[in-house]
């Protein structure tokens, strides 16, 4: 085979992490995102050692004590303290823990369902796909927070089953999205000689489809994990949440709701940590879509 | 697009259909008899327990039940209030005005301040006031929607006393509702200052709702517009010689709003779970606080009713967002 | 001649369209009655333009699709889908487009490896490395490729993968569909090479899809024109080429470009497009596009006659013999 | 006459991995009513001037020359208004995919009719007769109701007509068509060319044809440019080209045509066209052509006269010392 055997190594091409990270990079605000994140990951991990107080200790010489730099604050209590004369710093920083937990927890959750029925539904016979199809919508036709109260009010309120529910609420998403990323990549040649080749309906759907799946679950546990803190966060804010005294920051804001015009900080605080950190990981969220979404780039 | 529309129609019966079986087996999911849930902390007598059991059906085959509850539903019965002891679909029905009025507005001030914003930022792509607009949508994507309305409160009726706390009008006025729109019915009344009152009182639970619509909107329209720009029939628009505004407004614009239809769709269980916040905080009498307040009070008639009318309610907007979207997309339309 | 390694007999293959919830379903003849004979060392081109089968013909070969009717035969033996799993070794397939052929997310090594990992599970993996390398080299990859994705080759390598992965279980029929259409010219011809090297080594039996004229009159032994899920043409490559019976048969050859300036030809300018395949004439298929139509195509459908070369046409052209009415 | 002119072109994209120059320093000219044909390999390049000089290019591109000229109007220096006002008028151009390439939520006769209102500002009673007279003039039965069909409801032939039908619509002086008929099947393909070639007959228009089926070139072409990696390698008349090609990679191409083999094996071509990250420092065809040496590596060979077909090559084929094998 004289003339077909020479052939011209590849060229070689940047590798596809680093052409990840360059396009994760090229969003400014991706980036940003990603060092709030860790900053807020690192918080968490060390709430124990940085908050300055117990956070449920109450000092009933200090209640609604302003934050230190306005009148009558005390550097002890550097953004002030709650009407029971909690440090709401060091709540804020306990707070934390809940809400990644909280988080991790129902991504963890609704993709796992999700992309286990989403992956049976792609590939299972077309009656099978129907009947998951129409439960996937019948779920969808609760709105997740109602959803959630509903259930929380069954099972009786508390993070545990707040986390539950929501995490039922999201799995359709993933159900919906892992169908049709398998429908679309089920149809393409390689998938098709992997079956010429013998492959069983194990092997296809983990070892040969599932893998390409990936992105836009990625990008899709992203959004749920900031969504299940804002619900989280919403169920704590109507007491269906977490209950007190944990230092949720849901449930920080309704207790302190009747001193919204006495106690700025009481309210301006917990809200604006969640937005931070649901602001940061939806930052980051679109970072991955637009590293991981090949339509959008441009070549 | 007979066929589309008859199609769409067929699969909406499944799903009514399951709906109603969670709805119903709501109450059988309730941890512990739901006889003496509804006799509360004074107890039961033996006798009564047996009348009540057999007044609510409870000792008959599930199926029966509900088999019964199915017929009911379809006949507006759905039980009656364990607290005010009216029908829970009067009650539904009394209350959906309001929280209608409230989507109405959130979705017209989403609407109406999110497209056009968007065409302009589609037409200055990269240049500041798409970045603003774009990193403004992100932050009204991410608002914890309960803390929002408490900080709008704080600055709008706290500082300034420009608006109103809660509740739909003020209480000096009163007048007859026919139509349940406040809007519309303190026009009607004809009273001096009823109709700013009601506009007072709807202006910030309108933002709140509004904003997350207002930034998927954004966000989604933008990103519809960026495929549809590189695709091949926008390069002929160009090689036809149009200007960018025509090509931006109109052959992107058409294209763009078929995928926007459906985030409209997903977007309508967001704002009704937005109605729960909003109008809980606002005091507004509408479906949200009516169910959060059932819940609380274990009201169950009034949650299971309402959960299934909900549900009803996000199916039944669903369904007329798809034809809207059979009707736009010529591929469904045209086939 | 030896035996042919592969047989099929009036081969069809149809689809239920739904019409809709008032219309009633209609049926889709994707295919609709082919015959045909692989045999070791030989090529058999199908051609045919989008829509007339051939594609789905390739699908019930390589066992993905279950014919509706007819049979096909494995060594004399008929093919029965309870079987599939141990035939499909001996039938494997190359496609069209090199970027969706190959997982993206696996490397060339495991790729090769994977046919064998499935069906040859008693194998080390030391064994099936060497086979893969052996492989390689076969092909014309290189060693250091072993441990590469997909997306670092070119499109004229990555079909050396996939005809190496087709050959790791030491099939005896290729079906290669559409093999070089994606590929430029000069990459082209090194795998044209390539096939035609591997099926001297191999004694492979080739059944060579393709819409190119020219590179079917370069890799066939016998050729089959399909139009509209039927063939209409038969017989070896040079009779087809140089004097064809069928008037479509003719047009296709006369609409494909040739590379050459100074041979100006006369074109036979087809009317029209293809039917749908909903909506097959009744009697010949090709009759409303024909220049040379008469009543009799209109209303009987010619069978193709069963002879080394022949044409399912009542008038055909250079002297071919007139088909049979069905 | 000349029609259009082009000289030193050069257009660089931005992409994730640095800039990737598309074309690089091509001349061409297109004279008035001639076929030109651009050939090349995916990777050459090859519609990308063109596309330049229609403005199509996507933002991340850059475009440099020293001359633009189309119809003595300098396209360099001209106002987007005004270069608009061009676009779609004197200079047209089709592409490859018609079903994708027509706006699929308007009908045909939308499309066709707002070309004709935008630029030649026609009532609407004489759009719509314009639009049924260009419907008959490429061939499309039933005019009147197949204007009223939305893209998706006719077929890759007939949607590639319409896209005739709309880029004559305002009789242009030069046609672009980019890959017209490579998504086409063949006997559809040869109504398209055909069309094509009828069409300039009869309006005496320019026609560029960007191909790489080197059947479709000899069929309609009257004279060919060659384009390899972003650059113009040779160009001739049509028959010329076939029979002596000058620039090695013509020649090898030809060879490669399973149409002129002569052997079971075909003459192939080592290695693969250049990319964005192995383009080499000399010629570049240099490390696939059988005839380079040390010169070739390291230079960069300049255009030869044009009795050479202006052959990018030091040691062109087919001169009189060397005649071709």
């Amino acid at each position: 085979m004289a003339d077909t055997t020479q052939i011209s190594s590849a060229p070689t091409r940047p590798s596809a992490l680093r052409e990840f990270w360059y396009y994760f990079r090229e969003n400014r605000g991706a980036v940003i995102g990603l060092y709030v994140f860790s900053a807020l990951v690192l918080i968490a991990v060390f709430a124990g050692l940085i908050a300055p107080h117990d956070p449920t200790a109450q000092n009933r010489a200090a209640t609604l004590l302003p934050p230190a730099w306005q009148e009558g604050g005390n550097w002890s209590y550097i953004l002030g303290t709650d009407p029971l004369g909690r440090d709401l710093l060091s709540r804020l920083l306990y707070g934390s823990q809940l809400t990644f937990l909280v988080g991790i927890m129902v991504v963890l959750l609704a993709s796992a369902g999700g992309i286990i029925i989403g992956l049976i539904s792609g590939f299972a016979p077309k009656w099978v796909d129907t009947i998951i199809m129409r439960t996937m919508d019948i779920i969808l036709s609760f709105p997740a927070l109602l959803l959630a109260l509903v259930l929380v009010a069954i099972l009786g309120p508390s993070l545990i089953n707040a986390m539950i529910a929501i995490a039922i609420a999201y799995q359709p998403h993933f159900v919906r999205l892992t169908r049709a990323a398998v429908l679309a990549e089920r149809s393409k040649d390689y998938v098709i000689s992997a079956r010429v080749a013998g492959a069983g309906l194990p092997r296809l759907m983990f070892i040969t489809v599932l893998p390409n799946c990936i992105a836009p679950i990625i990008v899709q546990a992203a959004l749920s994990f900031s969504n299940a803190i804002l619900d989280v966060a919403a169920l704590g804010f109507l007491g269906m949440g977490a209950q007190p005294p944990t230092p949720e920051w849901g449930t920080m804001l309704a207790e302190s709701r009747e001193f919204i015009l006495r106690a700025w900080w009481v309210v301006t605080f917990p809200g604006l940590a969640i937005l931070i950190t649901v602001l940061a990981i939806n930052l980051m969220g679109d970072g991955l879509r637009d590293a991981l979404d090949p339509k959008l780039k441009r070549s | 697009m007979l066929n589309y529309v008859l199609a769409r129609l067929l699969t909406f019966i499944p799903t009514f259909i399951g709906v109603t079986l969670v709805s119903f087996s709501f109450i059988r999911a309730l941890p512990g008899d739901p006889i003496l849930v509804m006799a509360g902390e004074r107890g039961i007598s033996e006798e009564r327990y047996a009348e009540l059991a057999a007044q609510y059906g409870y000792d008959r085959p599930i199926l029966v039940q509900y088999w019964d509850y199915l017929t009911g539903v379809l006949h507006g019965d759905l039980g009656v209030s364990f607290v005010t002891k009216r029908p829970v679909w009067d009650e539904f029905f009394s209350l959906f005005p309001a929280t209608l009025e409230l989507s109405i507005c959130a979705m017209v001030f989403a609407v109406a301040l999110g497209l056009p914003a968007v065409v302009i930022a589609a037409v200055n792509r990269g240049k500041f006031f798409d970045r603003a607009l774009m990193s403004t949508a992100l932050v009204g994507y991410s608002m914890p929607i309960f803390w929002w309305a408490l900080l709008l409160i704080i600055v709008f009726s706290g500082n300034l006393q420009w608006t109103p706390v809660s509740g739909r009008i003020g209480l000096q006025y009163y007048f007859p509702d026919p139509t349940g729109f406040m809007l519309i019915d303190s026009l009607a009344s004809g009273q001096k200052g009823a109709f700013s009152s009601a506009v007072r009182h709807l202006i910030l639970p309108t933002i709140v709702l509004g904003t997350i619509p207002l930034a998927v909107i954004a966000r989604q329209t933008r990103s519809a517009m960026l495929e549809v720009l590189g695709e091949d029939y926008i390069r002929t628009a160009r090689a036809k010689g149009l200007a960018p505004a025509r090509i931006n407004g109109i052959h992107a614009l058409r294209n763009a709003l078929i995928p926007v239809v459906t985030v409209i769709e997903l977007s309508v269980g967001t704002l009704l779970a937005g109605a729960i916040l909003t109008e809980t905080i606002f005091s507004w009498p509408g479906i949200g606080k009516w169910m959060v307040d059932s819940i609380f009070r274990r009201d169950y008639p009034v949650v299971q009713g309402g959960l299934l009318l909900v549900a009803v309610l996000v199916m039944v907007v669903n369904l007329i967002v798809d034809m809207l979207y059979g009707l736009i997309n010529p591929k469904i339309r045209k086939r | 001649m030896t035996n042919p390694v592969m047989q099929a007999t009036a081969l069809q293959w149809h689809y239920q369209v739904s019409g809709g919830l008032f219309g009633k379903p209609r049926t889709l003849k994707a295919v609709g009655g082919v015959d045909f004979a692989l045999y070791p060392g030989q090529t058999l081109a199908v051609v045919g333009e989008s829509g007339c089968g051939k594609s789905t013909l390739a699908r019930m070969v390589t066992m993905i699709e279950e014919p509706t009717a007819g049979t096909l035969t494995l060594d004399g033996k008929p093919i029965d889908p309870s079987q599939w799993a141990s035939l499909r070794q001996s039938v494997q397939i190359v496609f069209q487009d090199p970027y969706g052929s190959l997982n993206p997310r696996h490397r060339i090594g495991a790729i090769l490896e994977e046919p064998l990992k499935i069906n040859s599970p008693d194998l080390s993996s030391a064994e099936r490395t060497a086979r893969a390398r052996e492989m390689m080299g076969l092909v014309g990859l290189r060693p250091e490729h072993y441990d590469r994705y997909p997306h670092m080759f070119s499109g004229g390598q990555r079909q050396r993968i996939a005809i190496a992965r087709a050959l790791m279980l030491d099939p005896k029929v290729l079906v290669l569909d559409e093999p070089v259409s994606a590929l430029d010219l000069s990459i082209q011809s090194a795998i044209l090479n390539l096939l035609v090297d591997l099926q001297e080594r191999l004694q492979l039996a080739y059944l060579f899809i393709s819409h190119d004229l020219s590179v079917v009159r370069h890799v066939a032994d016998e050729v089959i024109v399909m139009y509209l899920g039927r063939a209409v043409e038969r017989g070896s490559r040079d009779a087809v080429f140089s004097a064809p019976f069928h008037p479509y048969a003719k047009a296709l050859l006369s609409a494909t470009p040739q590379a050459d300036p100074e041979a100006r030809k006369e074109r036979i300018q087809l009317k029209g497009e293809l039917p749908s395949p909903l909506a097959i004439p009744d009697g010949c298929p090709f009759a409303p596009r024909c220049w040379k139509v008469q009543d009799k195509c209109r209303s009987q459908r010619p069978i193709l006659p069963d002879d080394a070369h022949s044409a399912a046409c009542f008038f055909p052209e250079n002297g071919g013999a007139p088909a049979a009415e069905s | 006459m000349t029609l259009l002119r082009l000289r030193n072109l050069s257009v660089e994209f931005a992409t994730a991995s640095g800039r990737f120059r598309a074309v690089d320093g091509i001349d061409q000219d297109v004279d008035e009513g001639e076929i030109l044909a651009i050939v090349g390999e995916s990777g050459s390049g090859k519609p990308v001037s063109m596309l330049a000089v229609m403005g199509l290019l996507p933002w991340t591109a850059t475009v440099t020359a020293d001359e633009i000229t189309f119809d003595g109007q300098d396209l360099l220096k001209m106002e987007a208004a005004a270069r608009r006002r061009l676009i779609g008028k004197d200079l047209a151009m089709i592409f490859q995919e018609p079903m994708s390439s027509l706006n699929p939520c308007f009908t045909v006769g939308w499309q066709i009719r707002e070309a004709l209102r935008i630029h030649l500002g026609m009532g609407r009673r004489e759009r719509q007769a314009r639009a049924v007279e260009l419907f008959e003039q490429v061939g499309i039965p039933d005019p009147v109701k197949r204007l009223s069909a939305f893209p998706h409801q006719l077929s890759g032939g007939m949607n590639q007509r319409v896209m005739i039908a709309m880029a004559i619509a305002c009789k242009p002086k030069l046609l672009i068509a980019d890959e017209p008929t490579t998504a086409l099947d063949v006997t559809i393909q040869a109504q398209i060319l055909d069309l094509l070639t009828a069409l300039r007959d009869e309006t005496g228009m320019g026609l560029v044809l960007i191909t790489h089926d080197m059947g479709v070139v000899a069929e309609t072409a009257e004279r060919v440019s060659v384009q390899y990696a972003g650059q113009k390698i040779e160009e001739q008349p049509v028959g010329p080209l076939f029979r002596t090609p000058h620039h090695p990679y013509t020649g090898a191409l030809l060879d490669a045509l399973p149409e002129r083999a002569t052997d079971r094996h075909l003459p192939t071509i080592p290695g693969v066209v250049p990319g964005q990250f192995d383009r080499p420092a000399g010629c570049l065809f240099s490390p696939r052509c059988k005839f380079a040496d040390a010169t070739c590596k390291a230079q960069v060979p300049p255009a030869l006269g044009p009795e050479l077909g202006r052959a990018r090559c030091f040691h062109p084929l087919n001169t009189d010392e060397r005649v071709a094998s």
